[in-house]
């Protein structure tokens, strides 16, 4: 009798052996096969799901900063504005008007059920604006701030008013996500409601499994466009191992997709399967240079235009950026998703190639002229020196400073580079700190937000207090009327004369000097699944991934 | 008594400066928490909402006004344990979030450094035991050079040849996504499997501390007249080394050990980062880097109160196998 | 056949970074069974060396290098640890120099014994083999030595000093041993203490009938003690004779030295001599007799010719001179004849003429409080003491360790205040100086250390030790301090002075640095000396030498001397007066001789039984 | 290890001083084997580091070459993945290791005298106020101080980083140098010095301290190699200052560049290879100082 444990403790170690050994191999070999005889995709892995390194549920689709991403799966908005060309897709709203510049409706979609089975309504609609109105930490985008009220007026439509014309806040209202009053009616305190036990939604995905190293969404059957889903299961893998390991795993070929930075993209992932492997690195925010206006000689229109040639974009796009990157219009649009936006007769979409030369004349046209040692000399006639402060950690910027240092330093600037923590870097941004730095503006579908953050003076403070966002100082009464057209006025043609006005001033008066757009880090892997947008079929950018769902089909298919 | 009053004192007083220097430090340079937490989710090439990022800064409920008047709302905070809501895993409480990832730090940490002191101990007696013999050569040249190895270059090798080209084990983690923390024997393979690098680096370079430590004291236990005069008394070897030279001279070493335990933290920000392990000291690493302060102070307290009670057990510790000691406590 | 022989025995030190040093060289002894052989020598002549390697216990740098040790006619000089084993402590035990640290810290009196009984099962003294009682055995034991039975439930570091070695010598009779190998066993033990050790240990080793090797540097005692006294020069064996021999007739001039450096106290006329000079430096090879730079009767053959260790007399001398001499001690007598010309200081007991007090210390008390928990302890470390100093005198302050001598001195020279009672010099009242005060007042009050290898600082040279009184409390410059220093080192007795200024202490002897000390204590020409029992750090042969110059200092200059010891034969050479302390109070005082030969309190008369009298057991 | 016999090894420094025209102190430890071995490799880094410009075929930040290539004959250890010769920044690198553990281990050193020294030799409120603060230095921990400090300082750089490590890194000196004051200071030559008329500042500056040289040193070894450690170890966690080139910023970047992905093992052995071989050349020197000091550790 005693001796009868020993077998099993035997078998206990051949067992663990045996999975120690399936483990090394185990989670890859898993993973390789392809899409089932269904004409679905039985999984797909996606890069990481947030919520730091010690993730904790959290869906609660108003927690923008530590929410895991399976929310984005199971909560949708009225439209869906996909930021790629910022196009407006019916989503839960079947349709919108604008009855008047203050109100508008939204005709909602009928049949879509949320995921426990309870019928999606109006009512929902106005609870949950209801709700941000009242927990106003929740209200992420501002829409209170300019909303007069939301009313479910009838089972399918709800009406919005507004204090003031209300186009320029379109986006922000049709992406709330809406909730279900039958669930969160019944919440305390929303604010810190982390919603970890089968969340309620509408969207193409319920909650399926969660660990702090794997979060699962499976496909919810009863969707309202769930022919459109061909995707059984997602597998979000936590993703903070930093750079190589996730870069290993990547060009293994363990995530179906995944939007990470990536040193040598094509050496260590395309041409590990040059017919798999692809990526799309869509344009983001525009990255300027920004000039401190309210110190000479930046103060001057004309200095600041003859700069426009100095830069060598392509250079910093290929070396510092890797080429991952596109040259920036000096519109301060993001060309050439935004296009349609430009004014006619703007060459090359407003891009400005390098020019040292011409750079070299306008500054002496301008009385910025050389002296015997080949200093440049300002009005005051001392050499102009001033610092370039740029974030030391990121690498990739520096590189970019160092490049456009070079050139200016070629037309006799005395340029110091600085490199301050970005903590610091954002502080002396904001409270006007600096000479010449980097800042980040724009890109978004909100064309509005897009100028006024940047360039509106109400968005400024003095010298040393922190600028909502207008970090420049640019004080024009001009910009303000134009942006101000911009907000209020509903219809498109309008909209678009506003634009163009404010094209018109970033071209020739250069507030700040844009040098490239900002990379949307997108990988993706067409091993199990095809349709992932890409240069050829931009429909989406690669982090709109509702839409992206929608567009997957098997591979092969 | 009056040793006890003091050591108490010492305890209060220290605690207290940890406290205030945790209030301190990141009051020193404003950064904005909120703007960090945005930052992590969209990076550097995009333009920061600035309605999004008041409605963050609200929603942490970012301290402002006087500095006296924070103090004494912390100060009183920390007394009825309340650490506050962590920054960057809202609204989860910094508590849940030290609970999370602490046993997970106890236990690697914890059994490589019961582990390292047991064989370093081990191999540092049987050095000083055979004394200028080439057990006792390789042993000490050995530990010196290991001992010069940076810990975060043996990791990254240990990955690079284990993980990355022998693909022998998972490159990082706790565990795998295929698996639930939980009471199972797949979650606790899985979790074996993936401590298996990490506490091999921790091992590698956590006994030689304890090897030289314990070989020199060993050493100079057994020059001691005690020593020579037990050999005199015709003691067998073996006996003089172990009652008359290995437990005399391993009492400093528990003192260090006792100390070791409560820098635990400290030690694992490292390993844990390298090996992308769910434990304290990457907590902590990512809290500094998130602004999330509520998280960093508790950690850093946390930690404080580690090393002060590991301390004070290792003067307890002392006490009890040092009869010199113990004695002179007791009068 | 002797029950340990050792022949040629020679032992080497050879450091990886310095010179050879062969510290016992060629040596050869017998000690029989049952016989108390002395082995006298000063430090650095080798005697602890040679008892290690008869141990055989030395380890590196060290070892033996030539001869053999047999013990009961077993060769055991290269015998292996293990078979050693089985030998050890049954057949020879040992107690060390130092038994401060010879018990292990960490384990009580009782698991030592244990632990000795354990590793012989089969000893002599374990002879009821394994149903022995330790518990029993070691209780024996320890009352053998009066020493109660709970010591062995004691940690070490519980027991005082003297109870320590009581215990080490307890637990070298554990297994009844055939020879017990004593090193300075008593040394650093407190006189009274002492001597009932050494009693108790006669006592037993005549009952017990075991054979001892007793080494040590205290002549007094070890002339009592043993039969027979071998006395080690520089690495070898001088001299042997049986005990009462030596104290009478001993024949080398080393040990006419050594000899002439002790003289009972007691006695009316007090004379000590001392041998100039230093031993040899053995790291250097050596070439006739090595005494012979330091031998007043030296002659020319001395200083080529290595003399062997011959028969002569009762024993055995290595001296070409005796070897030469038809009889022997005509040498000797021709040796004490030039010596006493310079090298011989008395003290007689002629009174000397009272002079107006410059210190006077009235009804001083002082109190420490130590808070240990939460009540205060208070100890009283001196109460009720008066004196006075007087210039060109010397007063000696007697006791124990612990008496309050050193808190006496301490108040003296304004380093701590007295609770009560006044301290004045001349007319300043010292128990009230101030921080400034008291810089100026330690110009008239120097000091004269213990120990003279940590009296001056390492790393700086004679010049500068005796450069900065000078400068600080003369105001002299640089050059002037140079050239003071110089007549300083000269008036010491370092001369020529040049060749000392630039040495550093490590190169000097230990005589030489304290008359450095004391030149230095000189230099603000104080009119205050205390001196902290200046020669007992020194080696015996040059102690007189030291007393003599401070005696010549004080009557020449006309000082005040305050003079701290426990030795009543330095005392009553320098001593015009005595005091006598016993826990902080003044017990006897009065004229010197008066003092040490009428002794009326029983403390003083306890401190004077404690002196050994060399020659004693033999004569009773 | 609690008493160190430093006043033996200041005589055995100066009597061997005497001997030959060389300070005493580097004599002796060239007599020791390992430690002359550890003299000649840490000559060996000063000479890179000092000669930098000349042994390094680029500029570290020349980054004009292919991106992630493997070693080569133009590249020796090849090149990241910005495209920099890996051979030039581990020679440049070399030069911040030194400076950090030189001006950080001094630093350290001169805080950790000044306080032991005035802790130990003063004593009463003084000490006990100074001691409080050098168990609250031993007691607070040191990394994660490290790492917050470096997390939140306004400034990234050398300077800073080696602020940093002084700042966290001296109460242990400060511990050791105030036990050993206070055996020194009972010494019979202090209280002469006294009777001598010399004041406080001058005994401890001609009396005590020279005979603390050796103990200062090991301790400047010490904290050198501390700093140079933590110097790597907060570059590789990226708390460092990434303008400046650094065997840990190598190693850090190297990470986060793919070098294991790439297959580039030159770029990630060489940093942690060389930066061991520094703290070896340190710990060799020890070693002697050791030796020297405590008489058990003698090789014999």
């Amino acid at each position: 009798m005693t001796r009868r444990p020993r077998p099993r403790t035997v078998t206990a170690v051949v067992a663990s052996v045996a999975l120690l050994l399936a483990g090394c191999t185990g989670t890859e070999g898993a993973q390789k096969s392809s899409g089932s005889d269904s004409g679905m995709i039985d999984f797909l892995n996606y890069g990481d799901f947030g919520g730091g390194t010690t993730p904790k549920p959290n869906y609660n689709p108003y927690l923008d900063a530590t929410k895991l991403s399976a929310a984005d799966y199971i909560y949708e908005s009225l439209m869906y504005v996909e930021t790629y060309s910022c196009k407006a897709l019916p989503w839960l709203a079947t349709s919108y008007e604008w009855s008047d510049p203050k109100t508008l409706v939204y005709q909602i979609r009928p049949g879509v059920k949320w995921n426990d089975g309870k019928p999606f309504t109006a009512a929902d609609v106005e609870f949950t604006f209801a709700m941000l109105k009242k927990f106003d930490v929740l209200d992420t985008q501002g829409v209170w701030a300019s909303l007069a009220s939301v009313e479910a007026t009838g089972a399918d439509r709800v009406t919005f008013t507004f204090k003031q014309p209300g186009a320029s806040v379109f986006t922000q209202v049709s992406g709330v996500k809406i909730v279900p009053q039958h669930v969160w009616s019944k919440v305390a305190d929303p604010t810190t409601f982390v919603n970890a036990t089968a969340p309620v939604g509408t969207g193409p995905m319920k909650l399926k499994a969660f660990n702090p190293r794997q979060l699962v969404v499976e496909r919810n059957p009863d969707y309202w466009q769930a022919d459109k889903i061909k995707v059984n299961e997602i597998r979000f893998n936590k993703a903070d191992a930093g750079g190589q390991v996730e870069q290993l795993k990547l060009s293994r070929g363990e995530y179906d997709t995944n939007g990470m930075f990536v040193q040598d993209i094509k050496k260590a992932y395309v041409d590990r399967d040059p017919e798999h492997h692809h990526y799309w690195y869509a344009p983001g925010g525009v990255i300027s240079v920004y000039m401190n206006l309210t110190k000479a000689p930046f103060d001057d229109v004309a200095f600041r235009k003859a700069l426009t040639t100095a830069f060598d974009d392509q250079q910093v796009i290929d070396k510092a950026q890797l080429g991952y990157v596109t040259e920036a219009s000096q519109s301060g649009l993001v060309v050439p998703g935004q296009k349609d936006w430009l004014p006619a007769g703007i060459a090359d979409e407003g891009r400005i190639g390098y020019d040292a030369a011409a750079a070299d004349k306008a500054l002496t046209d301008a009385g910025y002229t050389k002296d015997g040692q080949g200093r440049r000399l300002g009005k005051d006639g001392k050499p102009i020196s001033f610092a370039f402060k740029v974030p030391g950690s990121y690498v990739d910027w520096v590189a970019a400073a160092d490049i456009l240092i070079k050139n200016l330093k070629a037309l006799g600037f005395d340029v110091e580079k600085e490199t301050p923590t970005p903590d610091a870097h954002n502080q002396d941004r904001a409270t006007g700190n600096y000479d010449m730095m980097f800042g980040v503006h724009g890109g978004g579908c909100n064309m509005y937000a897009n100028f006024a953050d940047p360039l509106s003076s109400a968005r400024t403070a003095p010298i040393g207090k922190k600028a909502a966002s207008n970090e420049i100082r640019w004080q024009d009464p001009r910009t303000d009327e134009l942006v101000r057209t911009l907000q209020v006025s509903p219809d498109e043609k309008a909209q678009k004369e506003a634009v163009a006005g404010l094209v018109d001033v970033m071209m020739n008066q250069v507030p700040m000097i844009p040098i490239w757009y900002g990379a949307k880090w997108f990988q993706y892997d067409t091993t199990k699944a095809e349709g992932w947008p890409n240069e050829q079929d931009p429909y989406a950018d690669g982090a709109n991934g509702l839409v992206v769902l929608t567009h997957l089909v098997p591979a092969g298919g | 008594m009056l040793y006890f009053v003091r050591r108490a004192g010492f305890f209060v007083a220290t605690l207290w400066a940890a406290v205030t220097l945790n209030f301190l430090i990141p009051r020193i340079q404003p950064g904005d928490p909120a703007q960090a937490l945005l930052a992590r989710l969209q990076g550097n090439t995009q333009a920061v909402n600035p309605v999004q990022l008041e409605a963050v800064r609200k929603m942490l409920g970012t301290q402002d006004g006087n500095l006296l008047a924070q103090y004494w709302d912390y100060l009183g905070a920390i007394c009825t344990g309340q650490f506050g809501v962590s920054y960057s895993y809202y609204p989860y409480t910094v508590t849940e979030m030290i609970g999370t990832a602490l046993p997970w730090t106890l236990i690697l940490v914890g059994v490589t450094q019961l582990v390292s002191f047991a064989v370093g101990t081990l191999l540092g007696a049987w050095a000083a035991y055979r004394r200028n013999s080439r057990v006792d050569s390789v042993i000490t040249l050995g530990s010196t050079f290991v001992g010069t190895l940076p810990f975060f270059w043996i990791a990254l090798l240990l990955i690079f040849v284990f993980a990355i080209t022998l693909n022998w084990f998972p490159e990082g983690g706790g565990y795998g996504g295929g698996s639930s923390p939980g009471w199972s024997w797949l979650f606790f393979s899985d979790a074996f499997q993936h401590s298996v690098l990490p506490a091999v680096a921790l091992l590698i370079t956590g006994p030689i501390g304890w090897i030289i430590g314990m070989r020199n004291n060993m050493v100079q236990t057994l020059g001691e007249d005690y020593a020579r005069l037990a050999r005199a008394r015709g003691l067998p070897r073996r006996r003089i080394a172990l009652t008359y030279g290995a437990r005399i001279a391993i009492l400093p070493n528990v003192t260090g050990f006792a100390i070791a335990l409560g820098g635990l933290l400290g030690g694992t920000v490292l390993v844990e980062t390298i090996f992308n392990y769910p434990g304290l000291g990457r907590l902590l690493l990512e809290a500094v880097s998130n602004k999330d302060y509520p998280l960093m102070q508790a950690l850093f307290l946390f930690t404080t109160i580690g090393v002060l009670i590991a301390n004070f057990l290792a003067d307890v510790t002392y006490g009890f196998l040092d009869p010199r000691v113990r004695r002179a406590e007791a009068v | 056949m002797a029950l340990l022989e050792v022949r040629d025995l020679s032992v080497t030190y050879s450091p990886r970074d310095s010179a050879a040093v062969r510290a016992v060289d060629r040596v050869s002894f017998d000690v029989h069974e049952g016989e108390f052989v002395g082995l006298l020598g000063e430090s650095g002549c080798g005697k602890s060396t040679l008892g290690t390697a008869v141990l055989r216990l030395l380890d590196r740098p060290a070892a033996i290098t030539g001869g053999s040790i047999r013990f009961d006619g077993r060769n055991v000089t290269t015998t292996p640890e293990d078979e050693l084993r089985s030998l050890r402590w049954v057949d020879l035990s040992t107690v060390f120099q130092s038994s401060m640290n010879s018990l292990n810290p960490v384990i009580t009196v009782r698991h030592q014994f244990a632990d000795t009984f354990e590793a012989h099962p089969d000893a002599f003294g374990n002879k009821q083999g394994k149903g022995l009682d330790i518990g029993a055995r070691a209780g024996e034991l320890l009352e053998l030595v009066a020493l109660d039975r709970s010591v062995l439930r004691r940690y070490p570091h519980e027991l005082s000093g003297g109870m320590k070695q009581r215990v080490a010598l307890a637990l070298a009779l554990a297994l009844e041993p055939r020879l017990v190998l004593l090193d300075e066993p008593t040394t650093g033990l407190d006189v009274v203490v002492q001597r009932d050790i050494l009693d108790r240990l006669r006592e037993l080793q005549a009952r017990l009938g075991f054979a001892v090797l007793f080494i040590s540097h205290d002549l007094g005692t070890v002339m009592e003690l043993a039969d027979r006294v071998m006395v080690m020069y520089a690495g070898e064996i001088v001299e042997d004779q049986p005990a009462a021999e030596m104290v009478t007739r001993h024949l080398h001039p080393y040990s006419a030295g050594l000899l002439g450096s002790y003289a009972d106290p007691r006695d009316e006329v007090v004379k000590v001599e001392f041998i100039p000079g230093r031993p040899p430096d053995l790291s250097q090879p050596q070439q006739g007799c090595r005494f012979e730079p330091r031998c007043p009767v030296a002659v020319d053959t001395c200083r080529t010719v290595h003399p062997e260790l011959l028969p002569a007399h009762l024993g055995e001398v290595r001296c070409l001179l005796v070897e030469q001499a038809t009889d022997p001690r005509a040498v000797l007598d021709k040796a004490a004849a030039l010596r006493s010309r310079d090298q011989v200081f008395a003290a007689g007991a002629e009174a000397r003429i009272a002079a107006e007090p410059v210190l006077v210390m009235d009804g001083v008390r002082k109190v420490y409080k130590t808070r240990r928990g939460l009540s205060p302890t208070v100890t009283t470390a001196v109460d009720g003491v008066s004196f006075a100093l007087r210039p060109g005198q010397v007063t000696a302050l007697v006791g124990q360790s612990g008496s309050g001598k050193t808190t006496i001195a301490r108040l003296l020279t304004g380093v701590e205040r007295p609770t009560s009672g006044t301290i004045r010099f001349k007319d300043t009242a010292v128990d009230q100086l101030g921080r400034r005060a008291l810089r100026k007042y330690r110009r008239h009050v120097q000091l004269v250390f213990q120990d003279p290898f940590s009296a001056l600082n390492p790393t700086r040279t004679v010049a500068y030790a005796l450069s900065r009184p000078l400068r600080n409390h003369l105001g002299m410059n640089a050059a002037q301090a140079r050239t003071r220093a110089a007549e300083l080192l000269e008036t010491v007795g370092l001369s020529p002075a040049e060749q000392y200024l630039d040495k550093l202490p490590h190169q000097l002897s230990g005589g030489q640095r304290q008359r450095v000390v004391i030149a230095r204590a000189l230099a603000p020409e104080p009119e205050l000396l205390v001196a902290d029992e200046p020669i007992s750090m020194l080696d015996v042969s040059i102690r007189a030498e030291i007393v003599a110059l401070l005696d010549k200092l004080v009557r020449d200059r006309g000082i005040a001397m305050l003079y701290i010891t426990h030795d009543l034969l330095s005392a009553r050479l320098l001593a015009d007066e005595v005091m006598v302390l016993n826990h902080g109070v003044m017990v006897e005082r009065g004229p010197t001789l008066e003092v040490i030969g009428q002794a009326k309190d029983p403390y003083t008369r306890t401190l004077l039984a404690a002196i050994p009298r060399p020659g004693a057991r033999q004569l009773t | 290890m609690t008493s160190i016999d430093t006043e033996g090894v200041r005589v055995t420094a100066l009597a061997a001083g005497r001997v030959s025209r060389l300070p005493g102190w580097f004599v002796i430890l060239w007599r020791n084997r390992k430690c002359r071995i550890g003299l000649v490799m840490l000559a060996a880094f000063v000479a890179v580091a000092v000669l930098a410009p000349v042994v390094a075929p680029y500029g570290p930040r020349v980054d004009e070459f292919a991106a992630s290539t493997g070693p080569s004959g133009a590249h020796w250890l090849g090149t990241t993945a910005r495209g920099e010769d890996v051979f030039s920044q581990l020679v440049y690198g070399a030069r911040t290791s030194l400076v950090v553990g030189l001006v950080a281990g001094l630093l350290t050193t001169v805080i950790a005298v000044a306080v032991g020294l005035t802790a130990g030799y003063l004593q009463g409120v003084v000490d006990e106020v100074l001691s409080f603060f050098i168990n609250l230095g031993l007691v607070i921990p040191v990394l994660p101080l490290m790492i917050v400090l470096a997390g939140y300082a306004p400034v990234k750089g050398l300077g800073l980083i080696i602020i940093v490590i002084t700042v966290t890194g001296w109460a242990f000196g400060a511990r050791i140098k105030r036990a050993q004051i206070i055996t020194l200071r009972t010494r019979d030559y202090i209280t002469a010095a006294k009777f001598a008329g010399d004041s406080t500042a001058r005994i401890i500056a001609f009396e005590i301290v020279p005979n603390m040289i050796s103990l200062i040193v090991v301790g400047f070894m010490g904290s050198a190699l501390g700093a140079i450690g933590a110097e790597a170890g907060l570059a590789f966690l990226g708390l460092g200052d990434p303008q400046t080139t650094s065997w840990g910023t190598m190693l850090n970047q190297a990470s986060l560049g793919g070098a294991l992905t790439t297959g580039q093992w030159a770029w990630l052995v060489a940093p942690g290879l060389v930066l061991a071989l520094l703290i070896t050349s340190f710990t060799l020197i020890n070693f002697g100082i050791d030796a020297l000091s405590n008489p058990h550790l003698r090789e014999d």
